[in-house]
């Protein structure tokens, strides 16, 4: 009845055919680069072995700390290893730790989440008390608390920081689910009496899904920044194994020589940027569509 | 009451129809089209408001009613364009184009002489601001009221539109009171200057019917009162049957009818006009219900309207050749009265 | 008299109050009534009136904290989880808001699908897909429209599809929860006359519940008032549209605005405030707002009291003039 | 009194879950506390008697429960490496950790809000635009190369700041300022970020409200709309994020204290965990976390001062 919706209706005519999600995706800016530079960087991680221009590993006492050249575009680090092969094999350590550790945060949150929120009572007031006192805790706090625990390595990294983002999934999925449960079409199956597992598979689930989506994207970028700032405070990815965040604080040692620390936190910035810039957009693509 | 149906039945020219307004209205609007981007959503609009006049405009959702109180406001954002001409005359006598005024001139107009009441009002009030400095800014917009008098004016409206215990009320924050209380502090907001002319938009709809009552005979005493001239925007026909003296009918951007409130909703000329009569519950004299006679289909959208008549597609009485085809304009049928149908002639017989 | 399909006794449910330390909101107290087969009682009352938490109870997705709701003499109020799903779909709801009633998702087809397959659960593909064709033609969609996503469709076309889903289950009984509220006047109008049509047609016993007396007048056969939370009045519509016992009654059918009939001053309640559940204290609720109160309305909660044939008011005014039954006080 | 009192009240199980947490996870802590405090030297006799002492044989919910008890009043254990309590390292540490992050925040609601602000009143155009690139930058950067970044530029090149060290405000305040400056900058700019852009998000959303309409309906000069009527509004999710934002800013703070050579609260824990000296990682987080707890519910009652409706 009211103007205003008509107003959102008249900004974007035509809604005729529902189109997919990606390609609503592909039409911003954001996810364009968003999406190119994550496809981009994934593709380096894949395939770093084979396209690194020198040995990663490789100590060359003869070209120690040398100045960005052609030979070493990055410049090479105190022992005489070429920065820029080091940055792409570091890609494959970061997607490793994103991956794992996003998978494990989202479809162990998602879960907590739905049970908490579906079941309520005393089981969403004590599994919710716990996740709001772990928010308590700053995501890096977390992370270095149960590193402690369980000492630096790249598993533990990957665990740490899988389970310092539980909560904040949790909180999302129980959100999205109270919010589905006033709805009217979800009402109307439960008073016919659907099965629950067809019900939660069937008509909540898809429909909690994209703001799960959008956080995974953000959750991602997280956790590639809490890698990399675990990796800086040397109790992340332990050396030799390349990491850009453990890359930046050997070039902090050495602040005269720039590019030793520069060039691998560039790719923390720009890979962080895509995840988020994807986020945007993927956000953007649900609220039109759901509109 | 009675004096209310007087006035409506007396043979004012009433310059919905063609011609220039004889004597100048308070508010007299001309081929108004407004547009987003391509999408045309009212076109060719004119109406006139006289001072102690009420003008009921009607219709559903996406007739265009709505948005034509905003345009009329210089509500409308930037995102859509204005066309046409809306001639307001002010206490000193100037006449001025609301939709042509510099933003400064056009919001020293809002609130002092023209004013709005909104439907929701549990929104539109700002939850964060009592009440009584919600009252008081009105009148801190349009002058420099000393705080004593300014709080005296404000308890004094807040009297004038029936609220109990006003003094603590000046205190308490819009979520404190219920739906028609708000309601009933929009309109002592609206009134705070007195203005000659108040737009409201579904002021009632968002209200239970008792209250509804209450904020109709409200409205109608103050503007009784105060001579200032109404447009009440609505959907409900049974409302325009109890407030208005007249009534234009909405239909996807267009009026398709117009003329003195009672007289057109005993004989409606234009087959909407009585589809809409036809659809509103109604009893009949020994209280038995009339028959309802939906309308079919659903109201078009404002991206693709039909082309020709924008009802025919919904229309009994639609001749195919000639309803398809030919847009119809708003044309006078007599006795103040204007409807735009191409075939009223052949209906009405 | 055979046994009502469905018997509400006694419904009471009280919410939890919002804020700490707010009182506990009583939205229904003592609430009876019956639904007979093959009728349609229109449960009229204003925001607050507990009218949409009487129907979420019957259909389970409330609680509620006492009372009985019989249905063929079996409590559904009391039967455990497991009893009660297999039980569920006897009684459907038609819910209100057309823009949240169907899954995003899914096309009407499948919506429609997974409610045939839950009333037949072993038949087979053809027999699901033929009584889908049956059932959209029922509701007045063609069978292409089994294809298309909620937002393709108008509100009235999704509110037909929602009373598609409830009756696909056939039920014992349906509830329309304000299930016109929210459309276009015209539209508005089209679908009641699809209930209408669907209860001669398929014999449906239906509660009714709405705001708007003037709707209800063109559906029900019977119709119960209520006030904050309580019953005032029950009787057979004629009776109640031509003789309103209660006075709550009387001004909400004053305020029913008509086209043809002007607004009548004299039956205006005059009272800014509003319904308000503490200001009543132990009295009659509507007390504080009633033209004709008197000392002990404010004392003593009114009893249902007979007042014509089949036609109960709960009000003082009819207990002390027993010889004016029917009359318009 | 009761909207203030409730409040807290209701910070007192978050805060025992918290701290009971932490301490699960520090008594988790791989490496014999007995063994660190006495040396590799000591024979398993002492060792058992300082188990003992020490109470590492009770179960685990009485040696919480005992944990506890002491540190409420103060006692957090000593150090295993100096033996220095806690308490007191604490108490040279927290002042730190407290200016990095009051700098920080200040800095960063002055850059914040006034541009989210400005992106949401010019929305879509070359602010809009360009506050949002800055915003997309800030949240992107990581603090220790953002940190790095600054000194190489304005203390290597430009040679106006010392890169590192830290100067107790009340011995050298211009000292003191001169080296906080960078680190607060390095913090400040993420969470300028984040809060520029729910300061333009939730403008928007009240820009578009009911009572907007009202105002303007109304006559009100459009920058009291603004100013008055939005931001008084879109104030409360604002508050809401800057609370949430906390932890952000703490655990930034751990890193740019490492990039900074400060001796704060994260330097401290982060050594600790190097060290493997339990007592002074346990002291650092319950610190950590307590703080973030405390400002929570600091917002909580700002919340409840900006928002009627739940007063």
């Amino acid at each position: 009845m009211t103007e205003t919706m008509f107003q959102a209706s008249v900004r974007m005519p035509v809604r005729a055919a529902r189109t997919s999600l990606l390609s609503r995706v592909l039409a911003s800016w954001q996810g364009r680069i968003g999406g190119g530079i994550v496809t981009f960087f994934t593709l380096m991680a894949v395939f770093a072995p084979w396209i690194t221009p020198h040995s990663p590993t490789e100590v060359d006492f003869m070209s120690v700390m040398v100045v960005p050249t052609l030979e070493h575009p990055f410049g090479t680090d105190e022992v005489g290893r070429d920065i820029l092969s080091r940055v792409i094999l570091g890609a494959r350590t970061s997607l490793l730790v994103v991956v794992a550790a996003t998978l494990i945060s989202s479809v162990a949150g998602a879960a907590i989440g739905l049970v908490a929120g579906w079941v309520g009572g005393w089981v969403d007031t004590l599994v919710m008390r716990v996740m709001d006192a772990m928010l308590a805790f700053p995501l890096i706090v977390l992370a270095l608390a149960i590193i402690a625990v369980l000492g630096p390595s790249l598993t533990n990294a990957i665990i740490a920081i899988g389970i310092v983002k539980i909560p904040h999934f949790a909180r999302l999925m129980r959100g999205e689910v109270l919010t589905l449960r006033t709805l009217d079409y979800i009402k109307a199956v439960e008073t016919m009496g659907l099965g629950l597992p067809r019900i939660l598979l069937r008509h909540v689930l898809p429909n909690a899904a994209g703001p799960v989506l959008v956080y995974m994207s953000i959750a991602a970028s997280l956790a590639l920044m809490t890698e990399a700032s675990l990796s800086f405070l040397g109790l992340g990815i332990q050396p030799p194994t390349p990491s850009w965040g453990g890359m930046v604080s050997v070039g902090m040692q050495n602040w005269h020589f720039w590019w030793m620390s520069f060039y691998p936190g560039l790719a923390i910035f720009i890979t962080v940027l895509a995840f988020n810039l994807l986020g945007d957009a993927i956000r953007d693509a649900m609220d039109r569509r759901l509109s | 009451m009675n004096s209310m149906m007087a006035m409506a039945t007396d043979n004012r020219a009433v310059p919905l129809t063609d011609g220039p307004a004889t004597s100048s209205p308070l508010l007299g609007v001309e081929d108004l089209g407004i547009a987003f981007g391509a999408t045309k959503v009212v076109e060719g609009l004119r109406f006139s408001v006289d001072p102690g006049r009420t003008l009921a405009i009607v219709g559903e959702s996406g007739s265009g009613k709505s948005i034509t109180s905003l345009a009329v406001m210089g509500l409308l954002g930037s995102s859509a364009s204005v066309s046409g001409r809306a001639l307001f005359r002010r206490r000193d006598g100037e006449v001025v184009d609301l939709l042509r005024l510099s933003p400064g001139r056009s919001r020293a107009l809002r609130g002092d002489e023209i004013a709005m009441v909104f439907q929701e009002p549990m929104t539109a009030l700002n939850p964060v601001l009592r009440i009584g400095d919600q009252l008081v800014e009105v009148l801190r917009n349009h002058g420099r009221p000393t705080r004593g008098a300014a709080r005296a004016r404000a308890l004094e409206m807040l009297r004038t539109v029936g609220i109990p215990d006003p003094e603590s009320r000046l205190h308490a924050y819009p979520h404190e009171l219920s739906g028609g209380m708000r309601q009933r502090v929009m309109i002592a907001m609206a009134l705070m200057l007195e203005p000659g002319l108040l737009i409201a938009d579904e002021p009632t709809t968002a209200l239970d019917v008792t209250i509804q009552a209450q904020i109709l005979l409200l409205l109608r005493r103050l503007q009784k009162s105060l001579g200032m001239a109404l447009v009440f925007i609505t959907h409900d026909l049974g409302i325009v049957g109890q407030i208005a003296d007249d009534v234009a009918v909405m239909y996807s951007g267009r009026v398709v009818e117009a003329g003195p409130a009672r007289a057109v909703l005993a004989t409606p000329n234009h087959p909407y006009t009585r589809g809409l009569l036809g659809s509103a519950p109604q009893v009949d004299a020994s209280g038995t219900p009339l028959p309802l006679k939906p309308i079919p289909g659903i109201v078009p959208s404002p991206v693709f309207p039909p082309a020709g008549c924008r009802f025919h597609p919904r229309c009994g009485e639609a001749k195919a050749g000639l309803c398809d085809r030919t847009e119809p304009v708003l044309e006078p049928t007599g006795s103040a009265r204007g409807v735009s149908c191409l075939r009223w002639k052949e209906i009405a017989s | 008299m055979t046994r009502p399909l469905l018997e509400v006794r006694r419904l009471r449910k009280t919410f939890a109050p919002r804020r700490r330390g707010g009182s506990p909101v009583r939205a229904v107290t003592d609430v009876s009534f019956d639904l007979r087969e093959g009728e349609v009682l229109g449960l009229v009352g204003e925001s607050g009136s507990g009218k949409s938490t009487i129907g979420q109870c019957l259909v389970h997705l409330h609680r509620p904290d006492g009372g009985e709701i019989l249905l063929d003499g079996e409590n559904l109020a009391t039967l455990p989880r497991g009893a009660f799903r297999r039980r569920r779909t006897a009684v459907q709801m038609i819910f209100q808001d057309p823009s949240s009633a169907l899954n995003p998702r899914m096309s009407v087809g499948d919506a429609l699908r997974e409610a045939l397959r839950l009333h037949s659960p072993h038949a087979g593909r053809d027999v699901i897909e033929e009584r889908l064709e049956r059932l959209l033609r029922l509701i007045g969609l063609q069978p292409e429209h089994a294809s298309r996503y909620p937002h393709q469709l108008s509100g009235g076309q999704k509110q037909r599809i929602g009373i598609a889903r409830a009756i696909a289950v056939e039920p014992r009984c349906l509830i329309a929860d304000e299930a016109v509220s929210a459309l276009d006047v015209s539209i508005q109008a089209q679908i009641i006359t699809l209930l209408g049509d669907l209860q001669q047609s398929l014999g449906l016993t239906m509660l009714f519940i709405s705001h708007d007396l003037g709707v209800v007048r063109y559906v029900a056969d019977r119709v119960a008032v209520l006030y904050l939370g309580r019953l005032v009045e029950i009787g057979p519509a004629r009776d109640i549209f031509a003789a309103p016992a209660h006075p709550y009654t009387q001004a909400l059918l004053a305020a029913i605005p008509d086209p043809a009939r002007p607004l009548d001053e004299s039956a205006i309640l005059d009272d800014p405030a509003g319904p308000d559940p503490r200001a009543a204290g132990g009295g009659c609720a509507f007390a504080p707002r009633c033209p004709h109160v008197m000392d002990l309305c404010r004392k003593d909660q009114p009893f249902l009291t007979q007042v014509a044939a089949d036609h109960t008011c709960a009000c003082v005014l009819r207990k002390i003039h027993p010889d004016r039954q029917g009359e318009t006080v | 009194m009761r909207r203030v009192l409730d409040p807290v009240l209701q910070i007192v199980p978050t805060v025992l879950v918290v701290s009971l947490i932490a301490f699960l996870l520090t008594s988790l802590l791989p490496g014999d506390a007995a063994l660190s405090r006495l040396g590799l030297d000591a024979t398993q006799e002492q060792l058992d008697t300082m188990r003992e002492q020490m109470g590492l044989n009770d179960p685990v919910p009485v040696r919480y429960l005992y944990w506890l008890g002491r540190a409420v009043t103060g006692d957090l254990g000593n150090s295993l490496r100096s033996g220095e309590p806690v308490a007191e390292v604490l108490a040279r540490r927290i002042p730190v950790t407290l200016e990095l992050a009051v700098f920080g925040t200040g800095l960063a609601l002055l850059i914040g809000v006034p541009l989210g602000i400005l992106a949401a009143v010019r929305r879509d155009s070359w602010i809009d635009v360009a506050t949002n690139l800055f915003a997309l930058s800030g949240m992107a950067i990581p603090f220790f190369w953002l940190g790095l970044l600054l000194i190489m530029f304005f203390s290597l090149h430009l040679q106006w700041l010392p890169p590192s060290g830290y100067v107790p405000f009340f011995e050298n305040p211009v000292r003191n300022l001169h080296l906080m400056a960078l680190p607060s900058l390095t913090i400040a700019v993420a969470f300028a970020a984040t809060l520029m852009r729910q300061t333009r998000a939730s403008m928007l959303e009240v820009l578009n409200a009911d009572y907007i309409r009202t105002a303007h309906a109304k006559g009100t000069p459009p920058i009291r709309v603004i100013l008055h009527h939005a931001l008084r509004n879109a104030l409360i999710p604002i508050i809401t994020v800057l609370g949430l934002q906390m932890g952000t800013l703490l655990g930034g703070a751990i890193v740019t204290e490492t990039v900074f050579g400060l001796p704060g609260l994260g330097r401290m824990m982060v050594d600790g965990i190097y060290k493997r000296d339990f007592p002074i990682v346990q002291g650092a987080l319950i610190t950590i976390v307590v703080a973030i707890v405390v400002t929570n519910l600091l917002t909580d009652l700002c919340y409840r001062f900006v928002n009627p409706r739940i007063r």
